[in-house]
């Protein structure tokens, strides 16, 4: 990797082979899903809409997995805390408010299915339902299609830990294990799966799973989101050498409710909550970039106000955008022009 | 009598027959603590601790799998699955086992399960927080299958589906959760599995249904007696299988004219084995085809609230829908 | 035209398909050298080799779900179920996923997969290699049916089947595999999706059926026309979702007198919406009580011999029921 | 444990705590098991049984862990080839016979499943299925009764290793680790799955799994019947301590086609099979009897006399009893006395 910057290599993002410019982009978009996610809280609280899921302080992590990917080749398959990854690899805040709006103009469903449920074929990003473990074995039926046709792309796929316990992670692991297919399965672990903690949950690690699929898992500190890009990078090569999949488990916590439906107070303390959430990897991502002279109150400013902005007129437009006419409500249960198509 | 929410029904049952059953637990995801994503479960784990209600890992198949293992081995579980659109990983364990444990064992074992699952929409669920999954396991023997629509039902079919030597399968409306409310007895009775209810007397059209939409229909008829003159038959099949052919055909033969309804889809619901068993027998005494006012056949409800309200059932439907056969 | 066999026309199709369109590709257990348990995938791992006649792991959700993501990412899969009974651990990934891509994507994805399973009894397989799974999948949107009982539609269907843009679950028969031989033409042909089709023109009674059983009523249709003077007009519904109403209605309007089969169980089969729609419909055109001729309600058939003639339909049961209803 | 035989610690047998009396059981179990299985083959070329599936070569390993498990307060969950597992808890030839028959004395569905589909109350064999692994979240069941009850019980439950890839597997072997249940999961690893070899079923080890959920994973060599033996009676002291689950993975090979119904040699080679089938057990665990003084060629010929006996008798019976009435075939769909069942 070449560096164009003026930082050398002695940093720990080139090292990486990161350049500073990307390394600015990895705090945008981390403060940009953050702030989305804050003003999804608020405006559910606010009523202006029913719902919200948030991702907060996971956000480190899934812009390092994003960042470690290739945005032109390679599928995406996120599951719903995962804003901060999916406006990484291209999607708009103006987007997911159209979504948290359940509104037409929404590019995942049109505003049919609930906030993070995220689908754009445009961003390669596929389409995602409410069963949670699903999208595991497609994530592999787009491995399998790349080497099917010999293309150089890498589907990723998130999941929670409490997800990882479903058949569906299992028999998608064990399929392309034995086909040693470029796929990364990823865990994000934040401990809860709504209330159930993980020892409830699972008595062992889930990145041991990999070795009964004959495949390399890593656990990795979510709040290291160097460390996370590093080993996402890792088993991209992996995947596209042919070397077959890679489990990741991404150690982070739930500091929000599951839901803006749920109340975690009956399950936890405020006080266990509060230990995670001063562990937040956002500011010292910030100290980071201060430290090696990328970054400065200054430009801290002016990225909240572009932030602030483009959350604002988001949501503005998002609200004011008309809902899918009903007329259209029922369309799309199968293909419209199935006659035409017959015989290709 | 009081009066008690749908919910609460359903809680009181679960609480008043752990605490006479030593053999009864509940099992599912959040039922603990949190008391399940409704509130269903609320108080059980305080008062029968971690071993009777217990929280399980986040996997269908393996709640519907333990439970039917354990109801093998002489237990009696409640499992619940928090959104019946999440019961389809576990279709293999209930209908390929639950179902089949006594016939294949030639009554050797037996499976007394219940499987408790929330249906239907107008909580801005979506797609898949909303589905009615009836017509899926409908038509599968060996299982039981209710669907109350009042709190007096949920309680009395619940205790009874507890006791059933069979597994059965409980569909609570979610809907219905807090908006339902009436007259309860304290203390143990059972409604029986299989026995339709007449819930409203009438001359001129026969309504045929279960689950929530059957308060539509009470509202619509209502209007309908004040306003139209015409008096509405109101059957409540509250179980859905094995259904009362009985009490159909006598619904049905009282007017002449059915409408049958509910929130599934059309095309393969109940609806479609209830036209078919009136079509079979009654032929003759019918003074009008027989018709559905159902959910339309697509996937299922948009989260957008023209959508969702575009898809759903509601007391106008209702009322347009049987007017119009009155006046057939 | 060569006659052929109902999976020999199977297997033509596929490879046919294969040889057309590099997209198309098998996966299933045993699809490989052993060819399928039944022999449907013979020679195709040979001709295409392992990445396009791939063996899988034992794990029918991962067959549909990775298959699905093919399918998404541009691929045509035809994913093979070894048994009809063994897609059960498939249902979430058919009925929460497949089926609901299209629409829960607002057209932006869509699932092109054919999931081929066979179906129904006859060779002492018991309760678990005999089964007839329509009605649990029947009545999901999103999904198509087809369920050919000829080798004739069995190719012409798979063909389009493969190249609808939608998924599609191709339901064949294990008895018709090598009982059933008729005219296939060589090359390329396709019998559409959605139209019934009419086997045999008739004045007396309506039959309407899909699969396996119509050859029975063929046999007993022929029988009753010499011994009794009695014309039976046989419809074969061929696509089951979506059901032909046209057809349906033309074909029952056709004598008044309606006879549906199938070999699935009665109660919630695809023969109770075909009632309702008739009943629905066509009321007054009836001459007779719309009857129903299926598998008893119970959980499959018993392995040995009389309990396994006992559940299935043969001609004789068949010839009953339509010369009964003829002389109604 | 106590020795009451001649024999003294220094054996193999006497030195895992099996006496005499007890280790020449296995071995008459281990036979008959095999006579019965070789009997099922004859029957079905013979065209008297539609059908035959076989467990030869693996009944050493099968009668092994068996004879550790307590007969009188376990549970039993079998798999189709588990002849010689039935037969070392109770059940007839006469009983297998008349399943295979399929007649309406079969204790195990009164021949309405088929021939392997076990379950029998009173010898606590529990009902199964034909969709593989089904039973192992029963087997979870039974063992989270167990501990409910605070009985001293522990379930077995068997499959093969293709079957290891269900989901079911996955979710009932977590669901046992989380709550720490007494249960066995035996993976009787024969090489194939129907026509697929394990290196195209799993590309790890099977035993490995259990990592990821938290309790002990164990590879054994089903040749070697007394080491099988040894990992049974640990697993089953664990559990009955309340020290969890144990994953047990038995190394064999599948001698016969997969069922009567296959042709394995469309799929590999006579040479692996025969290779294999040198390393058969039997004749070595007799070898052992023999040089611990336990046994002859007499006894040899009397057990073998006496086994052709009771298959001959066996098979005349089943040949000769009545089918279930078809009055009866569609009989317990339901309890028929559900109505008196009501409030107890
Ligand atoms: C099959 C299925 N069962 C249940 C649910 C309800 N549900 C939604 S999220 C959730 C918890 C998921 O926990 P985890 O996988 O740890 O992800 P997290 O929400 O913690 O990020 C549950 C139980 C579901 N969506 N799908
Ligand atoms: C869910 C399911 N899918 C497919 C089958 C068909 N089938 C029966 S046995 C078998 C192979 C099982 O292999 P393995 O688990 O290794 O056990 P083995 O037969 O080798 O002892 C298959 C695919 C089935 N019974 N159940
Ligand atoms: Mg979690
Ligand atoms: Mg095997």
């Amino acid at each position: 990797m070449t560096q164009t910057n003026s930082v050398t290599n002695d940093t720990r993002h080139a090292a990486l082979g990161l350049t500073d410019e990307r390394v600015v982009q990895m705090y945008e978009k981390m403060m940009l899903a953050r702030r989305f996610d804050e003003r999804g809280q608020l405006l559910q609280r606010a009523g202006k809409v029913n719902f919200h899921i948030s991702g907060i302080t996971q956000e480190p992590s899934q812009v390092a997995m994003a960042f470690a990917m290739d945005k032109e080749k390679d599928w995406f398959l996120p599951y719903y805390r995962d804003y901060a990854f999916v406006l990484s690899v291209g999607m708009t805040v103006k987007e997911l408010m159209l979504s948290l709006f359940a509104k037409a103009e929404d590019p995942n469903s049109a505003g049919r299915q609930m906030p993070g449920h995220f689908g754009c074929k445009r961003l390669r990003i596929v389409t995602g339902s409410s069963p949670v473990t699903t999208q595991v074995p497609h994530a592999v039926g787009f491995a399998l299609t790349a080497k099917m046709r010999g293309e150089s792309s890498v589907s990723i796929v998130s999941f929670g830990e409490g997800s990882s316990n479903q058949g569906d992670f299992h028999e998608g692991c064990n399929f392309a294990g034995v086909m040693k297919l470029p796929v990364i399965f990823v865990c994000q672990n934040n401990g809860y799966a709504i209330s159930i903690p993980f020892s409830k949950q699972s008595a062992g690690k889930i990145s041991d799973r990999a070795l009964g699929y004959g495949f390399p898992g890593i656990r990795v500190d979510g709040n290291d989101p160097f460390e996370v890009y590093r080993v996402f990078r890792e088993a991209h090569e992996r995947a596209l050498a042919g070397e077959g999949p890679t489990l990741i488990e991404i150690m982070t916590y739930r500091v929000t409710p599951h839901s803006t439906s749920d109340n975690d107070m009956a399950y936890r303390t405020k006080e266990e909550v509060d230990a995670h959430r001063a562990k937040d990897s956002l500011p010292a991502f910030r100290s980071y970039l201060e430290s090696v002279g990328l970054w400065s109150e200054e430009k801290e400013q002016e990225l909240q106000a572009n932030i602030r902005k483009e959350l604002d007129e988001a949501t503005e437009y998002g609200e004011r955008a008309p809902y899918q006419a009903v007329e259209d409500a029922f369309r799309y249960v199968y293909a419209e022009d199935a006659e035409a198509g017959e015989v290709r | 009598m009081p009066v008690m929410e749908y919910i609460e029904a359903i809680r009181t049952a679960m609480k008043e027959e752990m605490e006479r059953d030593s053999r009864v637990f509940v099992m599912g995801e959040d039922v603990g603590l949190k008391g399940g994503v409704f509130g269903t479960t609320k108080g059980l784990q305080q008062q029968f601790g971690e071993l009777r209600s217990i929280d399980t890992p986040l996997a269908e198949s393996a709640i519907a799998g333990v439970a039917i293992g354990a109801a093998m081995a002489g237990m009696r579980p409640i499992a619940e699955m928090q959104y019946s659109d999440f019961m389809f990983p576990a279709t293999n364990q209930i209908i390929s086992e639950a179902a089949k444990i006594r016939y294949r064992s030639n009554n050797d074992f037996d499976c007394p399960l219940v499987i408790r699952a929330p249906i239907g929409g107008g909580i801005f669920g979506g797609l898949y927080h909303s589905q009615c999954p009836e017509s899926v396991f409908f038509g599968t023997p060996g299982l039981k299958i209710v669907a109350p629509a009042t709190a007096y039902d949920a309680k009395g079919l619940l205790l009874s589906a507890i006791r059933d030597p069979d597994p059965v399968l409980f569909f609570e409306n979610k809907k219905c959760y807090r908006l339902i409310a009436d007259n309860v007895p304290e203390g143990e009775y059972t409604v029986p599995i299989g026995k339709s209810n007449v819930m409203r007397e009438g001359t001129d059209i026969t309504v045929i249904g279960y689950s929530m939409p059957l308060h539509f229909a009470m509202q619509a008829a209502e209007e309908l007696s004040r306003e139209e003159g015409v008096e509405a038959h109101i059957l409540d099949l509250r179980t859905i299988q094995p259904l009362d052919r009985e009490g159909i055909l006598e619904a049905a033969a009282r007017t002449g004219k059915v409408l049958i309804v509910h929130e599934d889809n059309k095309t393969g619901g109940v609806g479609a084995e209830v036209a078919a068993m009136i079509s079979e027998e009654l032929l003759y005494d019918l003074d009008a085809p027989i018709r559905r006012l159902c959910a339309p056949d697509v996937p299922a409800m948009p989260i957008n609230p023209p959508g969702e309200k575009h898809y759903l059932l509601n007391k106008d439907k209702l009322k347009a829908a049987m007017l119009d056969l009155a006046k057939f």
